[in-house]
This record gives C-alpha cells, structure tokens and sequence, in this order.
C-alpha cells in the first residue's frame, strides 16, 4: 500500500481567502475542509487536489475575535463546508457566498461539535438488564 | 414574465427513498433556483469516535451508510492503517478490491434502477433491481450480509474467500455481466432515455472543477479524475483507466456509470488472477497516533477520512467527506432554468446518497 | 426494436423461470456464511464478559458472579464481533435471521456455576 | 398465512437510517421478494396507506415528519419499525442528535430486527403487522372509538 506524501502549511485566519484565490488560480480543486475542536481555537484544514497531489492548508482560528474570511469567492463549492463549520462547530465566518444562518443542518442542539474532544465512556449503558429467567 | 412559486421538494418524496428538502423557486415551469436543506438524517456519528474505540468505529463507519458501506469501513481501515503505519497483507487486499467492486456493482445497478424509475420506465427498475439481488447473492455468500459486509476490519480482512467460492463467484459474474447487456443496452440505445437525459443538466469542465463535483460528476465533464489511480490498496497492480465522457449531461452520467459496471467486473477478474493463497490480516496492538487523509473512490466519487489520533484508543477527531456532499453544489447549479419536470431526472444523476452527507 | 428481438424477448420470458422467490411459502436454503442471528449456548459460557467488552453497539450485558448472560437482539447489529471474541464457542452466528416482535424483549439465561472440582467456594449466585 | 381480504398498502419513511433498510425495503417490491403479490403497494401519500414502515432511528427534524404522516393515515394503521436502528437506536443511539427508536415518538406494532433487514425479515414483519391490522379493523368495525392523534410533547 501506499502511503500519500500530504504536506501541510500553516496559513494566517486572515489570509485564507488570498490563499484560495492563488490556489484556484494555480488551477487547484477544493478537496475539503475539515475543523477540529481544540480547547481555545479551532483547527481548521482546508485541503486542495492538483494532479492526485495533496495539500492542506492549517488555520488555527481562535475562538474569540475577528471572523473567518469566507473562500467562497473562489471557490463556491465552499459554501457547503462554511455552513458546516457554521452549524456544527460555531466558527464564525464573514463573507459567505450562501449563507443559511444555521439553517443549513436541522440540530437537536445548537453547535454540537463546539466542545472540545472528551475520552469518557458512558457510565450507564442503556442496555439489556441481566434479569434471571426467560 | 410569470409569478414566482416556490414549491417544496422532500423531505417524504416518492422519487427519493431518503429525505432531502429542496426548495424550488419557479416561474412559470422554469425552476430558477433550488436551496436545498439537509439535515434531515443527521446523526452526528463523526462525534460517535469520543464513545467508540478505534476497532468498534470500523462498524460504525460501515453503517455511514448501506449502499457503499465497504468503502466506507475500507476507508476508514486505510486511514488508520496509514496513521498507525500496518502493512496488509496481500491477500487482504485483494479481498478488499474484489468486494469494493462488487459494491460498486451493486452501487450502480441499484442507482440504474432508481433513475429508471425516476423517469419512469418502471420496467427497467424492476430488471435493474432483478440483476442486482444476483450480486447481492454473491456478496452474501462471501460476506453473510447483504448490504452491511462487516468484513473489513483494522489489518487487513474478517473473511477469506475460499477457491471453490471463488470460481463460482467468478463464473456467476460472468453470467451476470453477459446479462447485464440486456438493460445497459437499453439506457445507452433507447430513444426514451436518450430523450429524458440528452442536453438535461449540462455542466462544464471549469464548472465541475471548480463547484467540486467528485466522482462519476467529475468524469462525465470530461476531466479523468478517480481517485483509485491514488494508488490505495493494490490498486497499482491492476490495470485501469479512469472512464471519461465529454458531454457533461446526465446522459453522459449514466454513460460513465453504465461503462463502469463493466471496468469492476474487469477488475474482479484480475484481482482473482493475481492473488495468491496467503494471510489476510495482520495482529493489531497499540492506538494511533497522528494524522491522515485516507483518500478513495467509491461508487459516487472520492471521499475523504481523516482521522487524528492522540494516543489513546479513542480518536481525538474523525471526519468523514462524502462524494454526494461534494456534488450538493454542482447539484445547485444545475438545478437553475430547468423544466420542473427534469428535477427528479437531474437528482438523482448526481446518484445522492443522503445518509452518507449528513453522516 | 426489432421485431425478432422483440419476440425472442417475450418467448424468453415465457419459457424462463420466474425471477419471484415465494417467499414466505417457500424459504430459500440459507446461505451458510449468513449473518441473521447470534445464537447462545448456555452450556458452554464461562461468563467471562469478553463479548460485552467487544460488542459495539452494547447489546450484550453479562453479569459474571451471578452468571447472567443477557443480549438485546433490538440492538444487535450482527456485526460477529461477539461471535470472533468468544473462546469457548458459546456463541455462534446462526444464518436463519430473527423473528419479528410486537414487544421489546430482553433475552437472558442464567445457569447455576458447575460443582467446582476444588478448593473455590461456588460464586455468590 | 391465510390470504388476505384487503390490499393493504404501504408507506415508507426514512426517519434517520443509514440507508440500508431502507434499500432491502425497496428490495421486496422488485422481482425477487415481490411483496405485491399481496397486493401490497407501496405508495407516497399518507392518506392512502395502512402500514406506516419506518426504518432509522429518530431525531429532532424526522419527529415531526414522522408524526405528521402518522396522524395523516387514516384508520386503522398499523406502524412496523425496520431494524435495530428504528426499535431502539442502535449503534447510533448515543449520538448527539438522535431521539432513539420510533417508539419514543409512536406506538409501535412490530419491531423487525436485523442490521440491516433482510428482506424476508421485512415480509415476515409485514405479515405479522397485516393480523394487527385486521384486529384493529374489526375492533373499529365493532364499535370501538378511533384512537386519538398522537401529539408531539416537546
């Protein structure tokens, strides 16, 4: 098997957007964007293609603070991602081609993926009840 | 110029067997814009990984969802394998290969049927759906389960197959695929699905590109994209090509599709070649550590696992990118002045698997 | 179409076999490999609880002094896991899948521990 | 099985499966298992069904779906929860967003266990909820008051 080379650089919150537009420029295809919920900030990857070829871009986005600068303009195809971001992490974003202002996932809770990752497991399982018999 | 309507698509709709909410805003006939809303399906499993630990995820992982849930446990198992760096035995992945293309068999005949039946033609759905229960028979015998394979696990493979099952899969597969002529004849010959689809929801090369149409979306423009040229598994051993159309309508969609039933069943045939009798798994120990972007083609386009581990039997973030997120874009903007009548046509050649998106 | 396609086609399906399995008069042989149902032998089962810990969806609870096996067949989700983990072969996959329910049901069995051939006391029941 | 006197027919929603049921339930109207030899069919309105089937398990937006075809059936209905995921949640019922099983929203006549169903674990569900029909039909027939519209309690 083998293993992909992806390198990854880490890119200023500010200039993601400028980022984008080099990349589309450069005639790269937006993979994804992936966040990750860190303690104070989260940490967003935004991947690109060229050629088979991988690369992440790392934005580390404090919790607090000026907005996230939207790529929609460069790649509209983004706007899935940003609502994503929007819905289920709580980064907020400025600039969004599509905005559906939370609407875009329909949740129990608002911004279920805002916490940052807890190893616990359940104490209580709901689960069959070992009672003799049957 | 005609009054504005909107009219809601979904979420309980007969065309779609999940729920997606579009709303159409027309004018007259003419859709002019489509917003979709999902969510409808959301299980927040990405989250699931904190409760789950690495080996219990793989089944979960299966269950994103039931049509292409191989891949979706294979994909999984690469990420990790990469992360944790395992090296699979041949012979699991071979394995492997062999069942993600009968899912991907499976994947498009199902998806035949469905758009047949989208526009109509009722008795190519039900033949499409009679030739897929023979895969289905196929992968049950080697699996024990229809559409949940439970057979890929972290290492390499839960199952073999043995040779007497093998040569009677492979001589089951060539029957199949001679029938298989009978209804792909029809969807690339007959003059009613060429009138449903010819010039329906065109998109362009640069268009695909850059709303990040994945998959079968991708290729029916004209851009040679599949990401089993990535070289996962043993991919590389196999000779292939990515299968292009150029006209970009769904047509075209159907087009690729239908070509790549016949490439798997190709490709089934030269994994039984090369592989040789050997393990199938590897003994796992320890947790992961890092991260990876598992990259793979499923039956509707590449989708992306990336997995972070911190040392602990829990992943500290898993995600999971499906191709028909991707195509939600692409979907949009094909949905714009078009007759309402070709919605259902236009939805499902994008092949939308909802439970997949949502996760 | 032709009209020599078209009469081969419909003779063809005249004289085929129906495509139709006559399900429920007639069930097909099970496949052996099937995946429809855990199966419990409460003969074999030492109650270790190593299917609990290996089961994903949490369908299995045991209950190791009292010697309670109990699996809730509602959130099984036949994965085998369970079946792979036990080493005594209590649990086997059995290729006829479940009946369908009108209640939820919990099943469990319970044994009484084996007269000990030494020293132990019996565990508390 | 006896035959049966009336063509029961049959609704089908998806209130937050993974797909699977929801395939092996389309899977027993074509060819192979061919439930419309019962001259059951499968059909988009509500208010022509009897049999509400519903694979997944629920969660916010379904409930209200799920609730709002339910009360749309006329009566008699019966409702039969397809796989592990509909009768309790299954693997997911830990995730954020899910409910549990259909029973958390709706009385459940029939559990029909498996992840995922087969299909003839899908036409044994369905017979079995075709005799709860029939009870409830000549229980109606007899006399016996409508049972009210089940309301959503937030």
């Amino acid at each position: 098997m083998m293993i992909e080379n992806q390198p990854l650089e880490t890119v200023e919150p500010a200039k993601i957007a400028e980022y984008a537009a080099a990349k589309r420029a450069g005639g790269w295809r937006l993979v994804q964007i992936s966040c990750t919920s860190l303690a104070d900030a989260f940490e967003l990857t935004y991947s690109f293609d060229k050629d088979y070829a991988l690369q992440n871009a790392r934005v580390i986005q404090p919790r607090e603070g000026a907005p996230l600068p939207s790529i929609t303009a460069s790649y509209l195809a983004g706007f899935t991602y940003e609502n994503e971001l929007q819905d289920l992490f709580g980064v907020r974003l400025s600039g969004l081609a599509l905005d559906f202002k939370g609407q875009f996932y329909r949740l129990r809770a608002k911004t279920p993926m805002s916490e940052p990752h807890v190893t616990t497991k359940p104490a209580a399982k709901p689960a069959a009840n070992p009672t003799p018999g049957n | 110029m005609g009054a504005r309507t909107i009219i809601p698509f979904g979420p309980q709709h007969p065309v779609l067997p999940e729920p997606i909410h579009l709303d159409l805003v027309l004018e007259d006939e003419k859709v002019v814009e489509a917003i979709p809303s999902i969510g409808f399906i959301h299980r927040g499993l990405e989250r699931l990984a904190e409760k789950k630990d690495i080996h219990e995820m793989a089944y979960v992982s299966e269950r994103i969802c039931g049509i292409c849930s191989f891949t979706h446990g294979m994909g999984y198992c690469t990420a990790i394998e990469a992360v944790m760096k395992i090296d699979v035995p041949e012979r699991g992945h071979y394995l492997r290969m062999i069942w993600s293309e009968m899912s991907r068999i499976h994947s498009h005949l199902l998806w035949a049927g469905l758009l047949a039946d989208g526009f109509g033609f009722e008795n190519l759905f039900m033949q499409s759906w009679r030739l897929r229960e023979r895969i289905l028979d196929l992968i049950e015998e080697t699996t024990g389960g229809r559409v949940i394979f439970g057979s890929c696990k972290i290492g390499g493979s839960r199952r073999d197959i043995a040779d007497d099952v093998m040569a009677r899969l492979l001589k089951e597969l060539a029957s199949l695929e001679k029938d298989c002529h009978a209804i792909t004849d029809t969807f690339m010959e007959d003059s009613t699905v060429a009138k449903r689809t010819r010039g329906v929801g065109v998109i362009a090369p640069d268009d695909a590109i850059a709303l990040g149409a994945v998959g079968p979306m991708l290729r029916a423009s004209g851009v040679a994209s599949d990401s089993r040229s990535l070289g996962y598994a043993l991919y590389p051993e196999l000779s292939f090509a990515p299968i292009v159309e150029k006209d970009g309508d769904c047509w075209a969609r159907t087009a690729v599709r239908v070509r790549e039933i016949y490439q798997s069943f190709d490709l089934i045939r030269q994994c039984a070649a090369k592989m040789k009798p050997g393990p199938v798994d590897v003994k796992v120990s320890g947790n992961p550590s890092g991260e990876y972007w598992a990259r793979l083609e499923q039956p509707r386009g590449e989708v992306i696992y990336y997995v972070k581990g911190n040392g602990t039997k829990n992943l500290e973030r898993y995600r999971v990118r499906t191709p028909t997120f991707a195509n939600v874009p692409p979907l949009v903007h094909m949905l714009k002045n078009i007759d309402l009548a070709d919605v259902p046509v236009i939805v499902l050649t994008i092949d939308p698997c909802i439970s997949c998106t949502e996760r | 179409m032709g009209l020599g396609k078209l009469s081969f086609t419909a003779l063809k399906g005249v004289f085929s076999k129906p495509a139709t399995r006559r399900y429920p008069f007639e069930a097909r042989p099970p496949i052996a490999k099937s995946r429809g149902r855990i199966h419990f032998d409460d003969g074999k089962c030492t109650y270790c609880s190593l299917c609990e810990l290996k089961c994903p969806p949490d369908a299995i609870k045991v209950d190791r002094q009292g010697r309670v096996f109990a699996i809730d067949h509602l959130l099984c989700i036949l994965c085998g896991a369970c079946v792979e983990a036990c080493q005594k072969g209590s649990l086997s996959m059995d290729a006829k899948h479940g009946e369908p329910w009108t209640e939820k049901q919990k099943l469990s069995w319970h044994t009484e521990a084996p007269p000990k051939p030494s020293g132990d006391a019996a565990p508390k029941a | 099985m006896s035959f049966f006197k009336k063509s029961p027919w049959l609704l089908h929603y998806d209130a937050s499966s993974c797909n699977g049921c929801d395939i092996e339930v389309l899977a027993c109207l074509t060819p192979v298992y061919d439930v419309e030899r019962f001259g059951i069919v499968n059909t988009g309105n509500p208010k022509h069904a009897d049999i509400l089937v519903i694979t997944g398990s629920v969660n916010e937006p379904t409930r209200e779906v799920i609730l709002n075809l339910y009360n749309q059936m006329p009566h008699p209905k019966v409702v039969v929860a397809v796989g592990v995921c509909a009768a309790t949640g299954g693997i997911f019922r830990d995730t954020y967003n899910v409910l549990g099983g259909v029973d958390t929203v709706l009385p459940v006549d029939v559990y029909v266990p498996g992840c995922a169903a087969r299909p003839e674990a899908i036409i044994d569900g369905v017979v079995k909820a075709l005799g709860i029909l029939e009870t409830k039909a000549a229980a109606l027939k007899a006399g016996a008051a409508e049972p009210a519209a089940v309301e959503g309690s937030k």
